[in-house]
């Protein structure tokens, strides 16, 4: 990562960012976000194939968008993010530069936002092979036993919103599960409670998300929460066509087609 | 509680009606188009609109005289009231119905003693053969209907054009064409 | 090619000629027709005029015999019987009790998977792509097409042809060459059933067709179903009477008129059966 | 704490029938911030409202629900009773009891039961209703009327004759409709072109009216007062400035064979063409699928002959945009071509005419010149028979409804028939004679008193030529279904009336209702026939349900009020039922985080960026901003925010949430 | 005890189905009492935390029922519903939760004979299926409301 950590140098030296956004080593073979500020800093940049983490999830927090131009190493689920906050207007090229990490692990500077996109579309969202797996399996059950696999695996769920935190779709300062009045989703952390929470937030997903793992990830007890998603993932390339973040702004979900196909409203 | 739509039932006749064919006596409008097409119906004692219509009033004793008519037994069940008819009466499944209800209460009319006889001779030749034998349903009918001299010349003519068959043809499970007709029979009566 | 071939009664009696017609030209276009074994009669209108179900088992016990033999098709000439076997099929398949006390009194397996053709619908199938380079002697006549009730009514089951004014016949004797006449009474009613319980009104019914057809110029009456058949030609007498006029005009089965236009043999076409000599 | 007033109706007994009032009464009496309920006979009365009133001012209540029929019948009556009493209108909110209760269950436990709980959910909601002041927008008086029959004519006149401007679009080459085809008209037998052309005239000359014919309406936006309408104005293939109208064209155009729509194919046109003498604009248009020129490449005969040089072959399609406040469909009806009737050989039998064919032969104007000639042979005919219910009151094979206008024009035909053709036969088969109407059954007891029309009462089962005649079976079902055969010249067939082609695609532009046959519904089947769901759009004339000359005009003229009504306000005042984004004290001033999804799923561009700047003029925020003006509260954006920052007035989450709590609570 | 009386909410949009059912009340076409609805602007302000909720209250079934395409009165509120209720209905089913006890439908303003139908047929399948007692378990229902019959 010689290429990232001088170039990161360089842009913070020459102040076209204020802080770059990436990875580093930390505790028990963990990696950790880095933000780099000063250019020493940028000698503890790491990248391999631990860093997961979709480090967008940082770039709408107001703590590091105040600090001025943010520049971020940004791998290909992470750049995906990227598109789709700039289509919802929370990023522009004002306020983000993206070192891209291609598959290959090479970088790649991109001048602006519309040449990220560009490269984006050059891949299309696939949903792994276990995890396909994994639906095929669920699809496969009666609703009862659906039902009762999700009872099982929600009910240890005791709304540490660490899935929430950790997707940078999520950048709401006001998420539905917070509100009392009326109180959409019940407080306790009850199977019904977590349900409903889990199904608003992959309804507010669909269209959106961009397929990147971090809420499982960062879910302490490992709930498949991105089931969910991957399903609404599945669906949408089934009934709308593929899905793909873009710029343009013609959100899967705020968008129609006249013929859009059902068979099951009478 | 709360109850589903349900149909206030007809009563009479055209109640019954409506419960074996479902033809609803009360779509019709008397437009005449069924009698205006009825290739019969100036043999008819009543036009099928006129049976429509008595049908509609419940009078029992209309009803009565709607089994003891003529015209159901007149009825070719050629389809064409159906056809045309602008309220889609299926007058030909209603006919059928009133024909069975007819012989059933035996109120047949006199009128059509042949044509009753000549059905059922055809059952009856159906019934022991399988198949029908136009021999015997031609001596069964002229034995019920007594009409031994009509159509004799007929026979032999078509025997010379190897038009009948002397010996009827016979299918192997007769057994089983009479359980056919047994068991229609049995609930035909209930 | 082989297809399931249900004759029922009339054609192995009083209309052997349409029979022998039908597997003539079947014949000649090295088509085999398959009797089904053991058939009984379809109950024709006396059934359903006696006895509901009576008229819906014998029918259903015909298919069952069919699906039995592994037949798929059967072609059924007599448009009598052709009615009530697609009636049945109809009434069975919308209600479900009345299939299953039909099945308990034939004590035979009913599933409907039979489909039934009539005379014309089969020759379209089957002969009609290839007739025309077949046609060695076109049938080079005036005609009338007579379709009667049974062929075409009731529309909503049946779904063949047109009801008014139907043109299957005409276009297939087009196609043999003859010159379909437009007339009247295609579909008007000959009498049928009551062939012989009321002759008289036969006569009547069957005289305006006759009639119709001779004043349009017809030279023959082209029909597809037994009952019309003998209801015009052997009734001729009493249509003669109720016209008041002799009329000669030959009447042929569909597969009588094509046989010729194909130059089969006048007797294995039974045109020597006819009562109303065959002049054409 | 709210004080709520509950007033429960028995609507006469259309709700007490089968809903125990006073028990709906008495329990919601007992709901926690309830202060009154009572039960009354007829709640939308004057005693009932005064009911209401007096509860709001002694009770000091601070919220109203009536229970009583579908809000879509009275909200508007009850809100302003209370407006009258002080209260906002929008604190009052109806219980539907009637059409969604007592109508459509059988008295009983249940049923009571139902309406109590209606009335609970109503309780709940209006809890969390807040006070609206309406809208006020502005109107832009100019009229739009679609169609330029007798029903479009009255309209547009009428309207201009306010003083207000008037666009006229017109899909045919000319105006006058259906009604310049017919010749007389019942039960008057005057001339239909003798009082038609003078109002055609009187359109085409007025100041306040601008027409546009060979127009159609190709899309609609906006609202009551504000629609932006785009039109196509078809291609003439002329410049009507210059052309004069001088008929050089059509007299010399060589395709002389088409069939004339206009004489319902009895005669013939040229492809250039008028499509009658007495046409508004008189101008030609070129008809280009029958036009040599554009089948072949040439001809310009009409070019070459045009004193005015005002033929153009490369006109093309024009699509203009104008600004209208209120919109009247005129846009009638079309009759149902009878060949769908095999059995009555039309089109096989040139002598099987349909009614609309009967009027081109006896009118003065048209291929016969009004003499009753048959179109085989142009013979006179003999005996001629009418058929009533062509296709009307037919499930099977037609419509089940009655067209209406069949009777009256059937007693017209005959009785012009017996007028012309002395001596001649003619005969009526009907189901039933409908003739209510101002002299209208004098009129048909003159067809058979005084001209001797045999009416036979029987529907024909069929027509069969033979020797030249047609043979029409029939029965008399007054003499025991006798049969009834007749030997006719001619046979006239009063096909049904039906909605136009086009008219389910013309609605969804103009987002108007529809009923099963396709005619535009009206808002009120007794009390807004004019009316469409949607405000400032109105309805005249047979586009609504089969209708007669009398009938269109008095529709068109309704429609005229209404509109003229609108534009005597520069103002108009709406619903405030629109969408509003949330605003909160600083630093957060919206909870909206201007993701901007909403932009794009509003149907009417209603949602515009509002930025939130600091004392220096510095951006802090982008968030989401509903314009009042355009949006028209469908809500589609408030399902939509994740972060609930829109709401909707009237329909708001809190109401809507404690509605399916209310609802499912204590039930 | 009693036959089981289903308790169904309908969701429907006040220019097509709510107007629709008011036409089933003018023509007077009798249909189950069971159902109770709530009027919204538009199918397009129907929110689907709103359904859950009416799970979560004690519903046995839904109907949501707005305008056919094409005939929204605002234009396009019913496709951008359409579009949720294929997701969200794809959702539920994924999740476990009964989608037989949701029904969809479109019924115009003049469809009143269709709400009926819709109403009957949506009361006689859930009566079959019987009370939601899987969701009511989690949503810790009171119990005796479960049985209420």
């Amino acid at each position: 990562m010689v290429d990232l950590i001088k170039r990161a140098k360089e842009l913070i030296e020459t102040s076209v960012v204020k802080v770059l956004i990436g990875y580093e080593q930390g505790t028990a073979n963990k990696t950790r976000a880095l933000f780099v500020e000063k250019a020493d800093d940028a000698d503890r940049l790491i990248f391999d194939s631990r860093c997961v983490q979709n480090l967008a999830a940082y770039v709408t927090k107001k703590e590091v968008k105040e600090k001025g131009k943010m520049a971020i190493a940004a791998t290909l689920p992470v750049m995906r993010s990227i598109i789709q906050l700039a289509s919802e207007f929370q990023v522009n090229d004002n306020n983000l530069l993206v070192l891209g990490i291609t598959p290959e692990s090479k970088l790649i500077e991109f001048a602006n936002l519309v040449e990220v996109e560009t490269f984006v579309h050059k891949y299309e969202i696939e949903i792994d092979a276990r995890n396909k797996e994994m639906l095929d399996k669920l699809e496969k059950m009666t609703q009862a036993e659906r039902w009762k696999f999700w009872m099982d695996e929600l009910s240890p769920c005791f709304k540490c919103y660490a899935c929430r935190a950790a997707c940078p779709m999520c950048y709401c300062s006001r998420c539905t599960v917070d509100f009392n009045q009326p109180q959409w989703i019940p407080v306790p952390s009850h199977e019904l409670g977590n349900l409903e929470w889990h199904i608003m937030r992959a309804i507010h997903l669909t269209g959106r998300c961009i397929d990147c793992d971090a809420c499982y990830n960062a879910c302490p007890l490992s709930i498949p929460i991105n089931l969910l998603t991957k399903k609404m993932l599945a669906d949408a390339k089934e009934h709308f066509g593929a899905y793909q973040p873009s710029l343009k702004g013609d959100h899967l979900m705020s968008t129609y087609k006249p013929d859009d196909k059902e068979n099951f409203i009478q | 509680m709360s109850s589903d739509t349900h149909h206030s039932g007809i009563a009479g006749l055209g109640g019954e009606v409506l419960e074996h064919t479902e033809v609803k006596v009360s779509h019709c409008y008397q437009c005449g188009k069924c009698s205006a097409g009825c290739p019969l119906s100036e043999e008819m004692d009543y036009p099928p609109s006129v049976i429509m219509r008595m049908l509609q009033t419940g009078n029992p004793v209309l009803e009565d005289k709607v089994l003891r008519s003529f015209s159901i037994w007149v009825c070719l069940t050629c389809e064409m009231c159906f056809a045309r008819c602008p309220m889609s009466i299926d007058i030909p499944k209603m006919m059928d119905f009133l024909r069975e209800k007819s012989i059933n209460e035996k109120k047949a009319n006199p009128k059509a003693k042949e044509i009753v006889a000549f059905h059922k001779s055809f059952l009856d030749s159906i019934k022991f053969t399988g198949r029908l034998y136009e021999i015997g349903l031609f001596v069964d009918y002229k034995t019920r209907t007594l009409k031994i001299l009509e159509d004799l010349a007929l026979a032999p003519k078509m025997m010379k054009r190897g038009k009948l068959n002397i010996i009827p043809e016979l299918i192997k499970d007769r057994s089983g064409i009479a359980a056919i007709f047994r068991k229609s029979n049995k609930k035909n009566k209930n | 090619m082989t297809l399931g071939f249900y004759p029922g009664c009339s054609l192995k009696g009083s209309s052997r000629e349409y029979s022998e017609s039908v597997l003539a030209v079947s014949k000649a276009f090295d088509i085999n027709l398959e009797e089904i074994k053991d058939w009984n009669c379809c109950g024709a209108t006396a059934a359903h005029n006696m006895n509901k179900e009576l008229s819906l088992a014998l029918p259903a016990r015909i298919l069952s015999l069919a699906e039995k033999q592994g037949l798929t098709e059967i072609v059924v000439p007599c448009a009598a019987c052709y009615s009530r076997l697609t009636v049945t099929k109809h009434e069975l398949s919308k209600d479900a009790t009345l299939k299953a006390a039909v099945t308990e009194a034939n004590g035979l397996e009913y599933t409907g998977s039979v489909s039934v053709l009539n005379i014309v619908q089969f020759l379209d199938k089957y002969i009609t792509p290839n007739l025309e380079n077949r046609v060695v002697k076109p049938f080079d006549h005036k005609v009338a097409c007579y379709y009667g009730c049974l062929l075409v009514r009731p529309h909503e089951i049946l779904k063949f042809d047109r009801e008014e004014d139907p043109q299957s016949l005409d276009v297939l004797m087009l196609k043999a060459g003859a010159t379909p006449i437009d007339w009247a009474f295609k579909t008007e009613c000959c009498g049928a059933g009551l062939s012989v319980s009321r002759t008289s009104s036969v006569g009547r019914l069957s005289g305006k067709i006759i009639g119709d057809a001779k004043d349009r110029g017809a030279v023959a009456v082209i029909v597809a179903c037994p009952m019309c058949h003998s209801n015009l030609d052997m009734r001729r007498d009493a249509i003669n009477s109720y016209l008041g006029e002799k009329i000669d005009i030959p009447v042929l089965y569909i597969t009588q008129a094509i046989g010729l236009a194909l130059g089969l043999d006048r007797k294995a076409l039974g045109l020597q059966r006819h009562f109303v000599k065959v002049t054409v | 704490m709210s004080k709520i007033g509950v007033f429960v109706c028995h609507c006469g007994e259309n709700i007490s029938a089968t809903v125990d009032c006073a028990k709906v009464a008495e329990t919601a009496g007992n709901y926690d911030g309830v202060a009154f309920s009572v039960d009354y006979k007829y709640m939308c009365s004057d005693p009932g409202q005064n009911l209401i009133k007096s509860a709001i001012k002694e009770k000091g209540l601070t919220g109203v629900v009536v229970a009583s029929c579908s809000p879509r019948m009275h909200e508007p009556t009850f809100r302003k009773a209370c407006a009258e009493a002080g209260l906002n209108p929008f604190m009052c909110e109806m219980a539907n009891l009637r059409e969604h209760c007592s109508w459509v269950h059988e008295k009983g436990e249940a049923t009571t039961e139902k309406a109590i709980d209606l009335v609970r959910i109503l309780v709940e909601k209006v809890k969390y209703n807040h006070s609206l002041n309406e809208i006020k927008v502005p109107v832009t008086k100019t009229a739009l009327v679609i169609g330029g029959g007798i029903a479009g004519i009255q309209a547009s006149l009428d309207i201009a004759n306010t003083g207000h401007k008037v666009i006229l679009i017109e899909k045919d080459p000319s105006i006058g409709g259906h009604m310049s085809q017919l010749s007389e008209t019942f039960p008057t037998l005057d001339c239909s072109q003798c009082i038609l052309t003078p109002r055609m005239v009187e359109v085409a000359q007025h100041p306040n009216i601008t027409l546009y014919t060979y127009a159609e309406l190709e899309s609609l936006e906006g609202f009551i007062g504000n629609f932006k309408a785009k039109i196509r104005r078809k291609s003439k293939s002329i410049d009507e400035k210059l052309c004069t109208g001088c008929g050089q064209c059509t007299t010399k155009c060589p395709v002389k064979k088409i069939p004339s729509e206009f004489n319902e194919g009895l005669g013939k046109r040229t492809a250039i063409y008028v499509p009658f003498p007495q046409a508004v604009p008189n101008k030609p248009v070129i008809d280009r699928i029958n036009c040599t020129y554009y089948i072949k490449g040439k001809c310009k005969v009409c070019e070459i002959v045009c004193p005015t040089k005002a033929i153009r072959f490369d006109q093309e399609d024009q699509i203009m945009e104008v600004e209208v406040g209120a919109i009247v469909i005129a846009t009638g009806f079309t009759v149902k071509q009878p060949d769908f009737f095999p059995e009555y050989g039309y089109g096989k039998y040139p002598d099987v005419i349909t009614g609309l064919q009967f009027e081109r032969l006896a009118s003065a104007s048209g291929p016969t010149l009004g003499e009753i000639r048959r179109p085989s042979d142009d013979k006179v005919p003999e005996k001629i028979v009418f058929l009533a219910c062509a296709g009307s009151r037919d499930p099977a094979k037609g419509i089940p409804y009655c067209s209406k206008i069949c009777c009256m024009y059937i007693a017209k035909h005959a009785m012009l028939y017996q007028h012309k053709v002395h001596g001649g036969k003619s005969y009526v088969f009907y189901m039933d004679i409908r003739a209510g109407g101002k002299q209208y059954e004098e009129f048909v007891r003159r067809a058979i008193e005084d001209d001797g029309v045999n009416y036979v009462r029987g529907r024909v089962s069929r027509i069969y030529e033979k020797n030249g005649k047609l043979i029409v079976n029939g029965v008399d079902t007054l003499l025991n279904a006798m049969p009834v055969e007749i030997e006719a010249d001619m046979v006239v067939l009063a096909t049904a009336g039906i909605a136009n082609e086009g008219a389910e695609e013309l609605a969804q532009k103009l987002h108007i209702s529809y009923d099963p046959y396709k005619f535009f519904a009206e808002a009120h089947p007794k009390l807004k026939p004019v009316e469409t769901n949607t405000a400032g759009i109105f309805l005249a004339g047979a586009c609504q349900a089969p209708r007669d000359i009398p009938e269109s005009v008095a529709m068109a003229s309704g429609a005229a009020v209404k509109v003229a009504g609108l534009f005597s306000q520069d103002e108009l005042t709406r619903e405030p039922i629109i969408a509003v984004v949330n605003r909160q004290a600083p630093p957060v001033y919206s909870s909206c985080v201007g993701c901007f999804l909403c932009v794009s799923a509003c149907p009417y561009q209603a949602i515009e960026k509002e930025e939130i700047k600091n004392r220096n003029g510095e951006l802090i925020k982008l968030i989401a901003k509903v314009n009042p003006g355009l949006c028209q509260g469908c809500g589609t954006c408030v399902a939509f925010c994740r972060t609930k920052s829109i709401d909707i007035q009237g329909y708001t989450h809190e109401q809507m949430y404690t509605e399916v709590m209310a609802l499912l609570n204590e039930y | 005890m009693a036959e089981f009386e289903p308790k169904i909410v309908a969701f429907v949009c006040n220019w097509c189905t709510y107007a629709g059912a008011d036409l089933t009340g003018t023509s007077r076409i009798k249909y189950a009492s069971n159902v109770r609805i709530i009027r919204f602007p538009c199918t397009g302000r129907i929110d689907y935390m709103l359904l859950l909720k009416a799970f979560d209250e004690g519903a046995d079934g839904i109907i949501v029922s707005g305008c056919h395409p094409n005939d929204c009165h605002y234009t396009s509120g019913n496709f951008h519903a359409r579009r949720r209720w294929i997701m969200f209905r794809s959702l539920c089913d994924f999740t476990g939760i009964n989608t037989e006890r949701i029904k969809f439908s479109w019924v115009s303003a003049a469809e009143g004979a269709k709400w009926a139908a819709i109403v009957n047929a949506t009361v006689t399948s859930i009566r079959e299926l019987g009370p939601y007692t899987e969701y009511k378990k989690v949503a810790k229902y009171p119990e005796k409301e479960v049985t209420h019959g």
